[in-house]
């Protein structure tokens, strides 16, 4: 109860001292910063319609390489921390009991959809809203779907280690050829085309795709390895 | 090359040298360190006074150059250094780790002479830390008990150092020098509270080396537990670098405003003096016994140095030469008996003055001029601080000094009764004298205790010209040095040495030769089991050692003083302190939240004070 | 391909990618690679600072050709410069001492060990060398789920609960920086933070205490301060041993960066000084304290780190041109130093599950050379010459003498005996005490005696002559120092 | 309007971090300690969202026909950092949940009280 | 007159007295204390008679070079001792001016403690534990009374700024008085510790001579004996007139010393025969409480 009321007390300083702050802010106002820059610059330097891709994948893509890092470091680290040795025998099932067959053949239906749609998704990232991280997360549904209604279904490890591997080169890469290019890391070095073409922006579609494979392949291994581990015999251990 | 940086290279190069000698090459070990330590001499004594080098390291401005003081002090590092490196070949022959042991051992020998060779606080200090950690490495080299007297040595060690680091960049911070020169001559202009802290905190550095009450716990466990190859040099030159830099402070750094501080000190030493000699009295391991004496004759040193007066000082000084001569000497004879007997516990060995001679003879003339006995060189050190404090009005000084002098006598016996006189034992009837690399060193010594009691100028000469530095006028007449014999003290009594010696040759030869002379043919040897006991015919087993609870009378008249020792003072607190801490680890207490819980904690802390206090 | 700053990210980043793949190829690659690419960055550290150091100017490097404050920057300052060098040097020892160690993990395991260790280095070297707050916050991110990662690496240790705590603290470390960062776009809309300095006079000072306050509080987790230090024991004792030495020698450091970046070229607000020197004591007088009371051998090196941190801080929150010169050299100091300690540590306590000090009893006898560098490392930092670590703390002294804070040197100085009777109570079991313990030694192989012997003789040969490192930083301390320079050189580029 | 905007936007977004907070700071289950972390993000995105908010703003999304409307648009700088922002809380949250299941494993408990191996 | 010859036969005449006197009031002790023990006592030659007698003992056995040196070491102190005082005053005898100028009361007080070291040494070489008792005793019992002693003779040295014997004996020439009314505390002190530098009755647990048959006495025989004997008149004889010269102002011809000395001697005679006998640390423990207190005393006068 004293920790309690002790938290309560600190947060009541903490929040009155935010909310004291926050709201010096002016709401829904505009402000004069660098985001004007951007709304202006973006569909004349890059001809990106979204500015929003335009800042994640060009202006600051070096926060995205580093947040895609971030991701990989996750996938990683979840492997790492979940990692134990397989067993002589040991059967990959998941669980006993299979869903029932309503979810099995919802499943069936809604996963090339869902696949579909993330890939409309990150493909469209510099046009529309979305891009590789949404479209990545929405095809990682598609394969948790899959875990869930068919417990036996099986995810290819090397698959996934492969596609996120490449994606994250391509990513990194591209970034280099600027470089090479006598540029700056990550500057476009391809023609933008035209606003609102698919083909537009340079390589913010290209990282956009790779960011979409990753993000989906490294979401998948994520699900997979804590579905994985959590079996009731993993917990006999220890 | 300059002969300063060639000397400390080669003691510092030696020494790794050494320590890879051992690994590779062990015959050729005793021999390298002697010859090092030989050509250490020669550049040191070889070198032109005005050497002198500057340079500029990590931005601060660095100096070095031997002081005519310094110079003094060098003579007793290198001598005492040589002799005994000399006296640990044949010491240490048989016992591990002996690259290690030469390598710490002439790391302090280069640390004493880098010390000595600053003529800034920071090499200074650089080498003085140097010298304590390779004299803690000695320290805690062998023995027992290694854990409780590494951990003091080095816990009043750090505190002495660190104490001196606070004062020496105090010093920095209001003269923004760090070189001698500069300071003795800006430090009289920073203010006076500041002053007295840079003197006591200095005060509190060299106490420590020197083993000052209350600083001195460490001394008795250190300077016992080492090799005695060691701890001759240990309580002999390391210890004289305490008294160096009480020299350095009293003379330099203290205003004459400050008599406070020179009766402070002079107090406190003697106080150390007294109850370390009491200390000495009642123990009975020999090792123990001359550690304890070696911080009441540091005590006789220290107290000289403070009085100030012109005798008094050069008592001091006398004093650490000859402490260095004698206490050498009498740590290698106990590490002879230890070498060959097995032990220096005085309740266990006994009768060895016929198996080992010379060792007693070395150490019955050290003991004589430990004791300040004339006509030996303790005594001239002796009589001119007796008489320098008594003509500068230090009565109750004198007594205690006197005190302590006196008692002194009861611990110079029993050493000397208590390893080579009374009964001789079987069990010690293998023991052999000890080998020549030892007596060679422990007579020589000795031999300079003789000397310097007839012909003191031999020693009072480099003292003289270290106290001119010191900014005393020179006082001695302008003869050679075997031509001094008459002391004089300010108000005009004298001694004369030389009368002294003559006399008490003459009578001692006289009767010595009259007594042999008169039925020597006659007289046989008998053992010492041959005695007349009230009648009683003793039998071989029967048992009359008489070695336990020496002076137990005299323990029980000063008990009251003996009761509470002062380590137990620092125990307690020491124990306290732990307790504490132990309350402080309870901050941790392994649950994440409530770490977390301190975050907010402290974030809520910080926005509520950074609106008050930090005028956001 | 010209030589330049970014490639100090996105290669570990191409390089991490690729592990993986390499790993199918052949197991070895994934060990090789992260060397190869920390030989490079260790290269092209040398030749970097060279460059600026000749030619007296700083490197600032624009991503994706839109210069600051509208693209992302990095700033191959003296400063960071230094850091980031620092970090990739003693990134590549550190790999070599890992290259061999614990061969009995999985083939797999040991793939993702070296991608996290890699990262972690990566994160704190981008932390360093990035101009813009955001990306300073991923970095900072990437750090901590790297750390996060390899703290639980090991199954048989308490791994897990040490990386929970040390998550749970640092989500509030980013909820704090990041709930900074938003309000301080809100204030100065910009992210660059050399325009956010530029504009900081301007903005109003309730707010912007409150972000100074959020950002202190969030880099002082990182940085181990005070009340804020509560995972770190944990996490150096679990962590695998070369990790420690990273957290000692780079993810901390990054942290501090972090603070100081924020108070001394962000807001540049005198009076917090005094509180980063308060809460710099309380830190090091705690921390050393327990480590004083410590059983267990990796634990107390440690406290001991935490402590050494509390001195950085006081060093920099003294704020003199010398005090900074000091608390720099420390940084430096400290990473070698104890990084070592953490390195030769670990092989003293290498099979040992509880690590206690029992464990180093009469050690010195069975691994001589391991021993006798921690001894020399315990020398080294508790300030003995001639090591490295003495000149730092006399600098800071001094540094302290000048503007005559007698107390905090008479802290300082207490605590430095606190902290040599602990490290001298170990040299002393490893030394002077029978081995009682059964548990199995481990021979350090020869390129983890390397790695530790390189460090070793930085320690010495700084110790012997500092002149080798003060030149450096004094450079990095001028530029540090030098805001206005910061920003123009940081504003200026690009302009035609 | 301006002002009920405020509060619901801002108060919302602070008062969802508060609740966030006192889940990480005062329950005592792991994943109860996990799911208040997350909450903690969400608070906080919203927030940053809505600093970025414009009164009868538009995405900042340049089609045909808004492509002159770029006054009326939203900042994208918040929402780009937002999207970086959750990408992390992610991540940090599966490390947690992954950390949570191994405490669990290992100590078959979830209170965060009965973890202590390490301490002091 | 200032030959070498001269001077040994001064020297040689100076210690023929002190053994004369010695041997004297060593016999006259002997025969008070019969006196009051109702005895009739030896003859106050008696103690010629035994030294002649030990001398023309053979001894046969010895138990190493310290014991054969230990007794030389004895009468070396003694005899350089003698040297050192100045036996009258003024410009008395010049005869007996041996090297009065060339030592003070410092060094005199360490020369003193040589004599009972070296005994000491040789009674322990004779592996006799009751000698090393008795040479235990009597150290510790040394430490007891030189500090009374040495404070008066501080004492002195502050109230008249000279440290050496003779100028205390030309002050008290030229004031016409005696120290020991300038300076009444130091002389009580003095007398207080002189009692137990005579070993006699009460502080004579050093030989324990009435219940012990043992120790350094029953150890050395012979002509060691002897030359202890003659040791110890010479050094009763050597107190003695240091004590007068110092605080009775000397003597100005043979008979006043005499005179002198034996009034100052039957101090201790007397106070012994009244007394029963001190352990170790009550001894000690005696010295350091009254006698102390009249040494702080005795430099207070002195220093106001």
């Amino acid at each position: 109860m004293i920790k309690q009321f002790f938290v309560i007390l600190i947060l009541s300083i903490v929040g009155y001292f935010l909310v004291d702050a926050f709201f010096k802010v002016p709401f829904g106002e505009k402000r004069n910063n660098v985001g004007n820059y951007y709304i202006e610059k973006s569909p004349v330097d890059l001809k990106v319609s979204n500015a929003v891709t335009a800042i994640v994948v060009n202006y600051r893509g070096f926060d995205t390489l580093g947040e895609v890092t971030v991701l990989f470091l996750a996938a990683t680290g979840l492997g790492s921390i979940m990692y134990r040795r397989k067993q002589k025998g040991e059967k990959e099932a998941r669980a006993k009991n299979p869903s029932s067959r309503i979810i099995q053949i919802g499943s069936q239906i809604l996963f090339p959809m869902i696949i579909l749609l993330g890939g409309y998704v990150f493909i469209h990232g510099h046009l529309s809203p979305g891009g590789g991280f949404q479209g990545g997360a929405i095809i990682a549904t598609a394969s948790l779907l899959m875990l869930i209604s068919y417990r036996k279904f099986k995810i290819n490890h090397n698959t996934i280690t492969w596609i996120e591997s490449i994606a994250g080169v391509v990513f990194a890469s591209l970034g280099f050829v600027g470089l090479v290019l006598g540029r700056t890391f990550l500057e476009n070095f391809l023609p933008s085309g035209e606003l609102n073409d698919l083909l537009s922006g340079g390589i913010i579609g290209i990282i956009y795709i790779a960011v979409g494979f990753k993000v989906a392949s490294e979401l998948t291994g994520v699900i997979d390895t804590v579905l994985l581990n959590n079996r009731p015999e993993a917990q006999k251990e220890n | 090359m300059n002969s300063l940086i060639l000397l400390l290279i080669l003691v510092f190069g030696g020494a790794l040298l050494s320590y890879l000698l051992n690994k590779f090459l062990p015959i050729l070990r005793d021999g390298f360190v002697v010859l090092l330590m030989l050509l250490v001499n020669y550049v040191f004594f070889t070198m032109d006074s005005a050497t002198q080098i500057e340079f500029e390291i990590g931005g601060i401005h660095l100096q070095w150059a031997f002081s005519s003081a310094a110079f003094l002090f060098g003579i007793i590092v290198s001598i005492l250094g040589l002799l005994s490196i000399t006296y640990s070949t044949a010491y240490m022959q048989g016992k591990d780790r002996l690259g290690y042991f030469y390598m710490n051992f002439l790391f302090s020998i280069g640390s004493m002479l880098g010390i000595l060779m600053s003529r800034d606080l920071i090499s200074l200090f650089f080498f003085w830390e140097i010298m304590t950690w390779s004299s803690y490495l000695i320290v805690i080299y062998s023995g027992k008990d290694v854990d409780k007297r590494g951990l003091k040595y080095i816990v009043f060690s750090a505190i002495g150092a660190y104490s001196m680091l606070m004062a020496i960049v105090i010093i920095y911070g209001f003269t923004g020098s760090f070189l001698l020169t500069d300071i003795f001559d800006s430090i009289f202009a920073i203010k006076a509270s500041y002053q007295l802290a840079i003197a006591i905190l200095l005060m509190i550095g060299f106490g420590v080396k020197s083993a000052m009450m209350p600083l001195h716990v460490w001394a008795s466990g250190a300077y016992s537990g080492s090799p005695m190859s060691f701890t001759a040099l240990f309580s002999g030159a390391l210890s004289k670098m305490g008294v160096f830099g009480f020299s350095l402070v009293l003379f330099n750094l203290v205003s004459n405003q400050n008599w406070l501080i020179n009766e402070i000190i002079a107090w406190l030493a003697a106080i150390t003096a007294v109850l370390a000699t009491f200390y000495a009295v009642i123990q009975s391991d020999a090792k123990k016994l001359l550690a304890y004496s070696s911080i009441a004759q540091l005590g006789y040193i220290v107290i000289g140095l403070a009085s100030g007066t012109y005798l008094g000082v050069m008592a001091g000084l006398f004093l650490a030469v000859l402490h260095a001569v004698f206490k050498g000497t009498l740590f290698m004879a106990v590490g002879a008996v230890e070498k060959q007997a097995g032990t220096t516990d005085m309740t266990k060995v006994s009768g060895l003055i016929r198996k080992m001679p010379w060792t007693f003879t070395a150490s019955l003339i050290s003991i004589i001029a430990l004791a300040g006995i004339p006509p030996l060189g303790g005594f001239v050190g002796k009589w001119m601080l007796y008489e320098a404090l008594i003509t500068s009005d230090h009565y109750y000084l004198v007594i205690m000094v006197f005190l302590s002098s006196t008692a002194a006598f009861l611990y110079s016996y029993r050493i000397l009764f208590g390893l080579f006189l009374g009964q001789e034992e079987p069990e010690f009837a293998h023991v052999k004298e000890a080998p020549l690399p030892m007596l060679i060193p422990m007579l020589l010594l000795s031999g300079i205790s003789v000397l310097s009691g007839t012909f003191p100028g031999f020693i009072l000469e480099p003292i003289q010209n270290a106290m001119v530095s010191f900014g005393f006028d020179p006082r001695l007449p302008n003869i050679e040095w075997w031509q001094l014999s008459v002391l004089f003290n300010s108000w005009g009594d004298k001694v004369v040495l030389q009368n002294v010696m003559i006399s008490i040759t003459a009578v001692f030869l006289i009767a010595l030769t009259l007594i042999t002379w008169k039925g020597y043919k006659k007289q046989r040897y008998v053992t010492t089991k041959d005695i007349s006991s009230s009648g009683e015919i003793i039998q071989a087993e029967d048992n009359m050692t008489f070695q336990i609870d020496f002076y137990k009378p005299f323990e029980r008249a000063i008990w009251p003083l003996l009761k509470r020792k002062i380590d137990d003072y620092y125990t307690d607190f020491g124990n306290g302190l732990e307790a504490l801490f132990d309350l402080v680890k309870r901050i941790y207490n392994g649950n994440g939240q409530f770490y977390a819980i301190y975050v907010m904690a402290f974030l809520a802390l910080l926005l509520i004070a950074g609106t008050k206090y930090f005028g956001f | 391909m010209v030589i330049s700053p970014v490639h100090y990210i996105a290669l570990p980043l191409m390089a991490a990618f690729l592990i993986p793949l390499f790993g199918k190829l052949n197991k070895d690659l994934a060990r090789i690679i992260p060397g190869l690419v920390l030989l490079y960055l260790s290269y092209i550290s040398v030749v970097l600072m060279n460059q600026i150091i000749s030619s007296n100017t700083i490197i600032v490097e624009i991503i994706a050709g839109w210069r600051p404050p509208w693209g992302i920057n990095l700033v191959f300052s003296p400063f960071t410069g230094f850091l980031a060098s620092m970090f990739s040097m003693l990134g590549f020892v550190i790999w070599m001492y890992t290259y061999n160690f614990k061969p009995e993990v999985d083939n797999a395991q040991k793939q993702k060990f070296y991608v996290l260790f890699m990262m972690l280095i990566t994160g704190a070297t981008g932390i360093v060398l990035t101009g813009d707050i955001f990306n300073l916050f991923v970095f900072l991110e990437i750090t901590a789920i790297s750390a996060y990662s390899l703290t639980a690496f090991y199954r048989e240790r308490d791994g897990a609960e040490a990386a929970f705590k040390y998550l749970l603290i640092g989500s509030f470390s980013s909820t704090l920086i990041l709930l900074a960062i938003l309000l301080l776009y809100t204030q100065v809309g910009t992210l660059n933070m050399a325009e956010i300095a530029l504009k900081m006079p301007a903005v109003d000072p309730y707010m912007k205490g409150v972000i100074l306050i959020l950002f202190f509080v969030g880099f002082g987790i990182e940085a181990e301060m005070f009340p804020l230090n509560g995972w770190s024991p944990d996490v150096y004792t679990q962590a695998p041993g070369p990790i420690g030495a990273i957290f000692a020698g780079m993810v901390v450091k990054a942290g501090i960066y972090g603070l100081i970046r924020v108070v001394f070229t962000l807001f540049d607000v005198k009076e917090i000084l005094p509180l980063l020197v308060i809460i710099g004591m309380i830190t090091m007088a705690v921390a050393e304290v327990i480590a004083l009371r410590q059983g267990k051998l990796k634990r107390m090196l440690a406290y001991s780190s935490i402590g050494q941190m509390g001195l950085v801080v006081v060093a920099f929150g003294i704020g003199t041109h010398e005090s900074v010169f000091a608390a720099i050299f420390l940084m430096f100091n400290h990473a070698i130093i104890k990084g070592m300690l953490f390195l030769s540590g670990t092989y003293l306590v290498y099979n040992s599950t509880e690590k206690t000090l029992d464990d180093v009893d009469g050690i010195g006898k069975y691994l001589p050379f391991t021993s006798f560098l921690f001894a020399l490392g315990s020398l080294a930092i508790v300030g003995m010459p001639p090591f490295a670590g003495f000149w730092s703390k006399l600098y800071l002294l001094m540094a302290a003498a000048d503007v005559r804070l007698m107390a905090v040197i008479a802290i300082i100085l207490v605590v430095s005996v606190i902290e040599i009777v602990y490290y001298f109570r170990v040299i002393h079991r490893i030394y002077f005490r029978e081995r009682t313990s059964t548990i199995e030694l481990k021979i350090p192989s020869f390129n983890a005696k390397s790695a530790m012997l390189i460090l070793a003789i930085i320690i010495v040969a700084v110790g012997v002559y500092p002149d080798l490192i003060s030149g450096l930083i004094e450079r990095a301390t001028t530029d540090l120092l030098d805001k206005q320079s910061y920003i123009q050189s940081v504003l200026s580029v690009g302009l035609k | 309007m301006n002002e009920f905007l405020t509060i619901s936007f801002y108060g919302t977004a602070i008062v969802l971090m508060l609740i966030g907070l006192y889940a990480a700071l005062a329950k005592k289950n792991l994943l109860k300690i996990v799911i208040g972390l997350s909450i903690i993000d969400s608070g906080l995105h919203l927030l940053f969202v809505a600093i970025g908010f414009i009164s009868n703003g538009t995405a900042p999304i340049f089609s045909p026909e808004v492509l002159e409307s770029a006054q009326q648009m939203v900042d994208p700088v918040p929402q780009a950092l937002v999207l970086t922002a959750i990408v992390i809380g992610f991540a940090t949250t599966a490390v947690a949940l992954a950390l949570v299941i191994r405490l669990y494993k290992h100590h078959n408990t979830a209170a965060i009280d009965e973890i202590k191996n390490l301490k002091w | 007159m200032n030959t070498i010859l001269f001077q040994l036969s001064g020297a040689l005449a100076t210690i023929l007295l002190a053994f004369t006197v010695g041997m004297f009031y060593g016999g006259i002790r002997r025969k008070i204390i019969a006196r009051i023990q109702n005895r009739v006592g030896p003859p106050i030659y008696q103690n010629f008679l035994d030294v002649i007698k030990l001398y023309s003992k053979d001894t046969s056995i010895h138990h190493g070079a310290m014991q054969h040196m230990g007794p030389v070491f004895a009468i070396t102190a003694s005899i350089t001792s003698l040297m050192f005082i100045p036996v009258l005053n003024g410009d008395g005898w010049f005869w007996f001016k041996n090297l009065n100028f060339s030592g003070d009361l410092i060094f005199l007080v360490y020369m003193m403690v040589f004599g009972s070291l070296g005994m000491a040494l040789g009674a322990g070489q004779t592996g006799n534990p009751n000698s090393a008792i008795g040479v235990t005793r009597g150290l510790s019992q040394m430490v007891g009374y030189e500090i009374p002693f040495v404070m008066s003779m501080v004492a002195l040295m502050a109230q008249f700024h000279t440290t050496s014997i003779t100028g205390l004996m030309n002050i008290q020439m030229q004031e016409n008085t005696w120290l020991m009314f300038s300076n009444p505390f130091a002389f009580i002190a003095a007398v207080l510790a002189m009692l137990g530098m005579f070993h006699y009755s009460p502080f004579d647990i050093v030989h324990a001579p009435a219940e012990v048959a043992s120790g350094p006495v029953s150890e050395f025989g012979g002509k060691y004996l002897g030359l202890m004997m003659s040791s110890g008149s010479i050094f009763a004889f050597v107190k003695l007139t240091l004590f007068v010269d110092v605080f009775m102002g000397g003597a100005a011809n043979l008979i006043e010393l005499v005179i002198k000395t034996f009034a100052l001697y039957l101090i201790p005679v007397l106070y012994g025969v009244v007394s029963p006998r001190y352990r170790t640390e009550q001894a000690i423990t005696y010295f350091w409480k009254w006698p102390l207190f009249f040494g702080i005393l005795a430099i207070l006068w002195a220093s106001f």
